[in-house]
């Protein structure tokens, strides 16, 4: 039961996709268009479950103390949201569902409760969660809630954009730093990446024309880096992608028919 | 290993014949209620068109409408020749309309637009089995005395009648058919060789060989050996690999008598790395020696997790670092820190993006397909095995087919890349 | 650290009751600035300012795609034709799956955990049908076709275009002898093994360029960054 | 010993505080924001291609531009999306903006608003012309279904999209009418930051539904679509800063791409200077190893 239908269900809905390529008939293409639908319905409920599956660790991190705060908060939050905007409660079922769930999860957590070191981090990132929500269910105009100005949107611009981009910004500087202190020219192959990289990284600047700006135009690196990025690196990528296609066949394949199983997570 | 094999027993039997019949049912069930139906197209809410007398553009010619090849019904492709005011005469076309009919003498709607210069456009609001009749419309716009603009129409003569049906074979990728059969059946007859018994060769993979010497050189030091398999949790092939590979270097280590350390971000690899280094440990006549701590997990926050490998590394000194599994942008911290120690890095990944960097800062990398290669070298298990050898009857096919088709285009002889052609 | 739960509680409301009322362009700007200095004080060294940070980060990123999804999927999707139609049988696919999602909750609670793997069961099968026919035919077949051509190549007035010839040639090779490299049941011996060897050299100045666009990304999102800090923030920058 | 001593520096070079190394990098990437020095932008050919493929299209055709990515790709990506869009709006092309990453539509909103200068609302004017939400623009919002969106679309992409990302039904948008799936579009543009994206857009919109796609792409994905590139599955591909710099330059607007190419320059620089410095010093003091 746990096992077995999982394999059916894998093997049926992969089987159609395959077969839906080759017979345009009905019903393989209303089957296809179902299950495509069905596809984006589940996996936002799967990353649904990832934020709350979040919550609930944040919240297991907390800690009796740190429960209460971001209960009161939660509470007070809730009240402000009633009193702020008149008719909260008609329109925003999923915000008073999701409360509710909150509450009960809190409640389950607070009985299991360990205090540990890193709980302020916790309620920084539960309150951060409540709030986006709050903000986005209760004060953003409900579905339009991607208009310019929402709250939702302001929120966007100007919490979660400088710390989605500075996380990733950081990279440039281990990036240098690995560069300093790591990439050698230790063997013939680094060496060749190397060089390749360097006519590439100079090439796809202007410093690249400039620096070889007394050659004929056509033989600056610039030409070069074109030439290195349309011939040699899509051959390669060519090569590299073939290969991978050959082994994500393989791999859908294994996983039809039941063969490969470890999506399904070990033991029954 | 970790995954067991696959097994046919009489429960996946009934349980199969049960999915089966819903699978039927559901097929039914759509086949009579039209289970996607969408909401009917509002199409016939265009703008009317008024037919004006001057100055009119010439109207196009020539209206074929035939049902969309290879479909599932519900298309009718249009087809017609340029009006002779579009590109040439009084170049005034502005646009196209489609109009549908389900009589030659109408009423018509329009069901879509096309600009000028284009002959073709597809309806895929009909419904198959009703007999349709096109025109197309040729505007172009002219100024009102009072300043306003509108467009006027020319009317094409309606096309043949046409129904939309709907395909039981897409014939334009039989090709694509013929490559489904010949990987499916290489795979699965190599995967069932491989279970039988029978011996699959793989050639010898460089990394196994600098695999050995490394973990020589830690014993020689005295130091740790670090692994590292990779970010990702059991669900991806390459964790699968680097675990595998986890295996090998910890059977070596224990007869070496090394210490080896795991620091994971999973939870589930943990378990994983911990069953398979004891089952090495016991191999190597150890079992002693194996320690469940050695395997331990640090946190699932990604830098998190890098910064405190980089903090192990710094504060332990290891002698060897083996970076096995799937990596995102941490790889880059770890492998600098891990040579600013000294320590010698072997690496393995499929993760494209990451691949260079480990090339610049590691002894040595396993690259891409290599990873998979050396754990079906390793662990010989038929399925990792029987799929490599599948893949590899698709590489050699494509070796051939590349070689042949480039001599005899070359020669102008004849052109094989149209059998390549899926459409 | 080690904050009474009385600020935390105070903390809380105020960032709410910011929330809620703040809308002036510049405070917001400066709380940006906040959170990017907040990020890159990592690069000093980890500091409670960075955890909070990230902390924040993690969980704002949750309810964005939370309250994202909501919306413009399982409302628009789910909710949407099942309110507007709740008995017809075009309602059973739209039953059957909200069944399936509420399943994939179900990992929320240990015990039942498993029944997850249903609805995992269609994602991981939807997914390995249409890559087992899109990767066969845009990453293998139409490379392949591709790859299949005349070396040479002529220009308009008739005259071999050299320039796209030695490009032809350099793509032919590069790609066999790639795909030899990754070619498992052959030992890499004689000519086989001096393609493989071949091979590997092409896919080094593969990675060298991807290196270089590697570098070249990051880099750029730091100016992103520098440019929000020293223009709009700092307005230093005309 | 001279030659001990001189070893010992390469060894201190080497052991270099990596704040040292962060403080440069830093420096070198703002400094630049600060001058104004004229650069000459070369355009590649890849980027030459994909203007040609969007000049090719008639006034009122339809483009449909797909967001896929977030806020730390902005940097690259958003400079393109700003360029493409002032390109429509000039050549009078209609716009379906949408996203297969949550932040797309948004990002797309911020593109429409540098581009017209204040946020668009129901309709403006730009260049003496009115353009209207719903008849000159529409944007879809976002779907999550990865992949499953495109194949979805092609067989109807009101269905793929059941409301915009405003709430309004698409079947009430009046340039959706007649719209039913990728043959009524007349040109896909896409930027990608990663998965879903490029790859997939080529894989089912393009081989399997046939339509025309141009690709922008960061610098990190760009090298990887080459092949697609080359095999004619896209009409070009814009990688990265510089790929947004030369797509200013054809289409003839000054922009961020542009404005940022020095701070690149001089990132790159500091780079190449870190790795020759870097090798330099690990050979002069003799770490070499077996391997």
């Amino acid at each position: 039961m746990k096992r077995e239908i999982p394999l059916i269900i894998t093997a049926l809905i992969g089987i159609v996709f395959i077969i839906q390529f080759f017979i345009p008939h009905e019903p393989f293409h209303s089957l296809s268009d179902i299950f495509s639908d069905w596809f984006s319905i589940i996996q936002a409920c799967a990353i649904w479950l990832g934020a709350l599956n979040l919550v609930k660790l944040s919240l297991d991190k907390i800690g009796k103390q740190g429960m209460i705060a971001v209960g009161s908060a939660v509470s007070l939050a809730l009240l402000v949201a009633i009193f702020y905007a008149p008719g909260f409660l008609a329109g925003r079922l999923p915000l008073i569902l999701f409360l509710l769930a909150f509450m009960l999860m809190f409640a389950g957590q607070y009985s299991r409760s360990r205090v540990k070191e890193d709980w302020f981090l916790s309620v920084s990132t539960v309150v951060s969660f409540v709030i986006i929500i709050i903000a986005g269910f209760a004060f953003s105009n409900g579905r339009q809630f991607l208009e310019p100005g929402t709250r939702f949107d302001y929120l966007y611009q100007y919490v979660y954009s400088p710390l989605s981009a500075t996380m990733f910004a950081m990279l440039a500087f281990f990036v240098a730093s690995a560069s300093y202190r790591a990439f050698r020219a230790r063997n013939k192959e680094a060496t060749m990446l190397l060089l390749a990289a360097f006519f590439v990284m100079l090439g796809r600047v202007p410093l690249g024309d400039w620096l070889t700006s007394f050659m004929p135009e056509g033989a600056r690196l610039s030409s070069l880096a074109d030439w290195v990025m349309n011939f040699p690196n899509a051959a390669g990528q060519r090569a590299i992608m073939i290969g991978i296609a050959l082994g994500v066949v393989s791999t859908s394949l294994r996983i039809i028919l039941g063969i490969e199983r470890s999506h399904l997570g070990g033991e029954s | 290993m970790i995954i067991p094999a696959a097994r046919p027993s009489p429960r996946l039997a009934s349980a199969c014949l049960t999915g089966l019949t819903v699978f039927l049912i559901l097929i039914a069930l759509s086949a009579t209620s039209a289970l996607a139906q969408e909401p009917p197209d509002t199409a016939n809410q265009a703008p009317s068109i008024t037919i004006a007398q001057t100055p009119p553009p010439s109207p196009a010619t020539d209206v074929q409408a035939y049902d969309n090849p290879n479909d599932a019904g519900g298309a009718v492709h249009i087809e017609w020749t340029k009006s002779a005011d579009d590109g040439g005469g009084l170049e005034n076309v502005a646009q196209y309309a489609i109009l549908r009919g389900t009589s030659p003498s109408g009423p018509f709607d329009t069901v879509g637009t096309n600009t000028p210069g284009t002959t073709e456009f597809t309806d895929g609001g009909t419904e198959d089995g009703v007999t349709y009749y096109y025109i197309v419309s040729t505007g172009s716009t002219v100024a009102s005395p009072d300043g306003t603009t509108r467009t006027v129409w020319t009317q094409s003569e309606p096309s043949e009648p046409v129904q939309s049906s709907a395909q039981w074979f897409h014939t334009g990728r039989i090709n694509s058919l013929l490559a489904v059969i010949l990987l499916t059946t290489s795979i699965l007859l190599f995967i069932n060789r491989a279970k039988t018994g029978g011996k699959l060769f793989i050639r010898k993979i460089a990394g196994l060989e600098a695999i050995d010497e490394a973990v020589g050189r830690a014993t020689e030091m005295g130091r740790k050996i670090f692994f590292i398999p990779g970010i990702e949790d059991m669900n991806n092939v390459q964790t699968i690999a680097g675990v595998t590979l986890l295996g090998r270097v910890s059977k070596m280590a224990a007869q070496y008598e090394a210490q080896i350390d795991v620091p994971v971000r999973r939870s589930l690899v943990m378990v994983a790395a911990r069953e398979t280094m004891k089952e090495a440990y016991l191999d190597a006549g150890r079992p002693d020696a194996f320690n469940e701590d050695t395997v331990h997990y640090l946190t699932d926050d990604q830098f998190g997790y890098a910064a405190g490998v980089d903090g192990m590394f710094v504060r332990q000194k290891p002698a060897t670092v083996f970076y096995m599994g799937a990596f995102y942008a941490e790889s880059l911290i770890m492998a600098e820190t891990g040579n600013s120690i000294g320590a010698i890095q072997i690496a393995g990944t499929a993760m494209p993006a990451q691949l260079p960097f480990f090339v610049a800062a590691c002894d040595f990398t396993l690259i891409g397909e290599e990873l998979f290669a050396a754990s079906a070298y390793l662990s010989k298990e038929p399925r990792q095995l029987g799929s490599l050898k599948g893949q590899d009857v698709g590489k050699f096919f494509i070796l051939i087919f590349a070689i042949l088709g480039i001599i005899l285009a070359t020669f102008e002889v004849y052109d094989l890349s149209t059998w390549f052609i899926v459409q | 650290m080690n904050l009474r739960p009385s600020t935390i509680l105070v903390l809380v409301v105020s960032a709410i009751l910011f929330v809620l009322s703040a809308n002036s362009y510049g405070f917001a700007l400066t709380l940006a600035a906040f959170f990017t200095l907040g990020i890159f004080s990592f690069l000093y060294k980890d500091n409670p300012m960075y955890k909070f940070c990230e902390a924040v980060f993690v969980g704002i990123s949750a309810g964005y795609w939370f309250v994202s999804l909501y919306y413009q999927n399982l409302l628009a999707k789910l909710i949407d034709p099942l309110v507007a139609d709740p008995v017809g049988s075009g309602a059973i696919p739209y039953y059957v799956v909200a069944i399936l999602g509420i399943m994939m909750l179900m990992r929320l609670v240990p015990s039942i955990g498993w029944i997850s793997r249903w609805p995992l069961s269609v994602i991981v099968g939807a997914t390995a049908g249409l890559w087992f026919i899109t990767y066969l035919q845009s990453n293998a077949m139409l490379q392949l076709q591709n790859t299949i051509m005349p070396i040479q190549e002529y220009a308009a007035d008739g005259s071999l275009n050299w320039y796209q010839s030695i490009g032809n040639l350099t793509v032919m090779i590069g790609t066999i002898t790639g795909v030899i490299y990754f070619f498992f049941s052959k030992e890499h011996k004689g000519a086989f093994g001096t393609s493989a060897k071949v091979g590997i050299w092409f896919l080094m100045i593969t990675f060298g360029a991807s290196f270089g666009y590697t570098v070249m990304s990051r880099m750029s999102l730091l100016i992103g960054r520098m440019d929000f800090l020293f223009g709009d923030w700092l307005q230093l920058i005309l | 010993m001279a030659n001990g001593e001189t070893k010992n520096f390469w060894v201190t070079l080497m052991a270099i505080d990596r704040r040292v190394i962060f403080l440069a990098v830093a420096i070198a990437v703002s400094l630049p924001l600060f001058l104004n020095i004229s650069q000459t932008i070369y355009v590649s050919p890849e980027v030459t291609d994909l203007y040609d493929s969007l000049e090719k299209l008639q006034s009122g055709s339809k483009v449909l531009i797909s967001f896929d990515y977030d806020p730390p790709s902005a940097p690259e990506l958003q400079p393109m999306a700003v360029t493409v869009i002032e390109y429509c709006f000039r050549n009078d092309l209609k716009m379906i903006l949408m996203g297969l990453w949550p932040q797309g539509p948004q990002q797309a909103n911020q593109a429409l608003e540098t581009v017209v200068g204040e946020p668009p609302g129901a309709s403006f004017e730009f260049n003496g012309k009115t353009y209207v939400y719903g008849e000159d623009w529409v944007n879809l919002g976002f779907q999550e279904g990865r992949e499953f969106i495109i194949q979805r679309m092609g067989s109807s992409i009101a269905a793929a999209f059941p409301r915009d990302y405003a709430g309004t039904p698409v079947k009430e948008l009046p340039l959706m009418r007649g719209v039913s799936n990728f043959n009524n579009i007349d040109y896909v543009f896409n930027l990608s930051a990663g998965t879903p994206g490029t790859v997939e857009w080529v894989q089912l919109a393009g081989d399997r539904f046939h339509a025309t796609i141009g690709a922008a792409n960061t610098a990190v994905q760009a090298p990887m679509i080459y092949p697609y590139y080359r095999a004619g599955q896209l009409t070009g591909i814009l990688g990265g800063m510089k790929g947004a710099a030369e797509f200013e330059a054809v289409v003839g607007v000054v922009g961020k791409g542009t404005k940022f190419m020095l701070s690149q320059s001089f990132a790159h620089a500091i780079v190449i200077l870190f790795i020759v410095v870097g090798n330099i010093a690990f050979f002069a003091s003799g770490r070499k190893r077996r391997f």
